[in-house]
């Protein structure tokens, strides 16, 4: 994300002062003579900012703007083309009428960002609360770097089998309800490795591990860890375990 | 800045429902789940999880904003749904609190290509640098990137150009209930028609 | 009806001393700082917050605590400070709403797109598609509006397309709340033995 960036380049000439975009504007609105622009110049000071700290989106704007700059000043430079043999269907009159109504349009768009600037301030300034996503409690004894130790595993053991054709499609829906199912069979629990059998594919063990994260987050399967050094256990998640886990998103139930 | 409350012409119904013990449970229902919930809430899902029909939660939600009219929250129409905020006179305050910088506001180009997509929309890059003069590539991708416009479909023109209209999170950032909340153009010059392109 | 016909400028000033209007901003500034905390306040932490003495404070919180006695809500004294929480008797509707959201459950095929982009990380739209066969641009927005993936830059090939990758959220919206060291999918292709337990 590029929200933190370095100073933005500013053209200093002796016609202009100020960032590339308004310089570019200006030319085309005929308010900065192009043809007497160092662009050479401009284009060199932009390399030197950009050793400072290279910003890849200000550069592709920057490039952008520099090239229709260049494009405009050959245009000034160059003897004018011979008008197109056809002349404009529009009389002057009509072609004066689309241009200032062209104008107010923009003169109109300016002021209305103008109102929409007020709005973005005013919500700029409020603050919504921390929305109370089910979280954190649903992994007891088990610290992340146990439970991806134990996927490392099973994905090394899915690496080293020989070159996989492509899989026939497995989707998370199916890999849910199969462990739903397993589990079930399980009489409500069994160890995470067996969840990975050995010919498993890396596809179908990472389908697998992202199965059992949904089922994680809505609240039907739970994991423990079973002493220090045990194994992790996967187990079927009651009902009494879900309405617990509500309370404890709202701190106001226990109070009263 | 005034109250935009006035936008959503549901909350003008009168709100003299028969059961007014049932009404009042219903307000404080929808604001312990206006305040639970990190986003704006649809009158539907109010209604479903206070377990009362849709009038009540109208009448509920105008019942509410009159009582948060003195506090330092208020209740919020933004994007089809009611959000509670705290109010920008105790933004520094929050902002200390929080320890949370300031955030960024769009630039004046990228606001006023903003202007033009909302009220022209669904529109081409074309017809945006038309009205603007100048180029918008690079604005376009970061409105994009920032979720503000989405692309919607093509015209059926030479080049078959992208066509763009604003997101929900358009409406989030400028606190609109919808798209008819945005100011009347008409207001701001004197535009009979949009030029044809 | 009062006469406003004339602007009498002394009607527009505060009509208690300026003590209690200072009180009175202590008021609404507490509340929303401690609307917008997720967690507990102290008032050390809201007197540093909104710039008054800790008495001012204390008076304040009682206040506070007086407002909030017939609402929905209530300030609530807890070992760590203060917070504001939903009244118990609302405890139902809240719970219906924030199961109701968290049913809600992402579709499958946006499940899939998210274990591709888990998977091979940072990767652009095209290649996504690539993977799926189809296009997945509104998928990618919708998890991008989950915050489940994000931007992370651009790929330096022809149209520079967008790179995307699973956020800290993604990790949450899976119950792995607060644990942000999940490596790169991608990684574990290049294991070569299995790390030592």
């Amino acid at each position: 994300m590029t929200e933190t960036r370095a100073a933005p380049f500013v053209v200093h000439t002796a016609t202009f002062e100020g960032p590339l975009e308004q310089l570019l504007r200006l030319v085309q609105q005929g308010e900065v003579d192009v043809s007497a622009l160092p662009l050479a110049e401009i284009a060199a000071a932009y390399l030197t900012h950009s050793r400072a700290g290279f910003d890849v989106e200000e550069a592709t704007e920057a490039i952008w703007t520099l090239a229709a700059l260049v494009e405009l000043k050959a245009r000034a430079l160059l003897p004018q083309p011979p008008p197109p043999e056809e002349p404009p269907p529009e009389e002057p009159g009509d072609l004066d009428a689309a241009m200032e109504e062209r104008v107010a349009a923009y003169r109109a768009f300016k002021d209305v960002a103008t109102a929409m600037r007020a709005l973005e301030t005013y919500q700029q300034r409020v603050f919504l609360r921390p929305g109370e996503e089910p979280a954190g409690a649903l992994l007891t004894g088990v610290a992340l770097p146990d439970l991806m130790r134990a996927f490392q595993e099973v994905l090394a053991r899915g690496r080293e089998r020989p070159r996989e054709v492509i899989p026939e499609p497995i989707t998370l829906a199916e890999r849910m309800a199969a462990l739903m199912e397993l589990l079930t069979e399980a009489t409500g629990e069994m160890a995470f490795q067996a969840l990975f059998p050995g010919e498993a594919t890396r596809l179908e063990i990472v389908v697998t591990f992202l199965a059992l994260l949904e089922l994680i987050r809505l609240a039907r399967v739970g994991v423990r860890r079973e002493g220090p050094d045990g194994t992790i256990q996967i187990f079927l998640r009651t009902n009494a375990d879900v309405h617990r886990r509500m309370d404890a998103v709202l701190p106001g139930r226990d109070a009263g | 800045m005034s109250d935009r409350s006035g936008a959503i012409p549901i909350l003008d119904e009168p709100a003299q429902p028969p059961d007014d013990a049932r009404l009042y449970e219903a307000v404080r229902a929808i604001e312990c789940i206006l305040f639970a919930s990190g986003e704006p809430v649809r009158p539907e899902q109010m209604a479903e999880a206070a377990q009362v029909p849709t009038e009540i939660v109208a009448a509920a939600l105008a019942i509410l904003r009159g009582e948060y009219a003195e506090r330092g929250l208020e209740v919020q129409a933004v994007a089809g749904g009611y959000q509670l905020v705290t109010r920008p006179a105790y933004a520094e305050a929050v902002r200390r609190y929080l320890g949370a910088a300031a955030r960024e506001p769009l630039s004046q180009a990228a606001l006023e290509t903003l202007a033009i997509i909302a009220y022209r929309q669904p529109i081409t890059r074309p017809e945006v640098d038309a009205v603007r003069g100048v180029r918008s590539d690079y604005i376009l991708e970061r409105l994009e990137e920032r979720r503000l416009i989405h692309v919607v479909g093509r015209k059926d023109t030479v080049g078959r150009p992208m066509l763009y209209a604003t997101t929900e999170a358009f409406l989030r950032h400028f606190g609109l209930g919808g798209l008819a909340d945005l100011p009347p153009l008409e207001r701001f010059g004197q535009i009979v028609s949009p030029p044809e392109l």
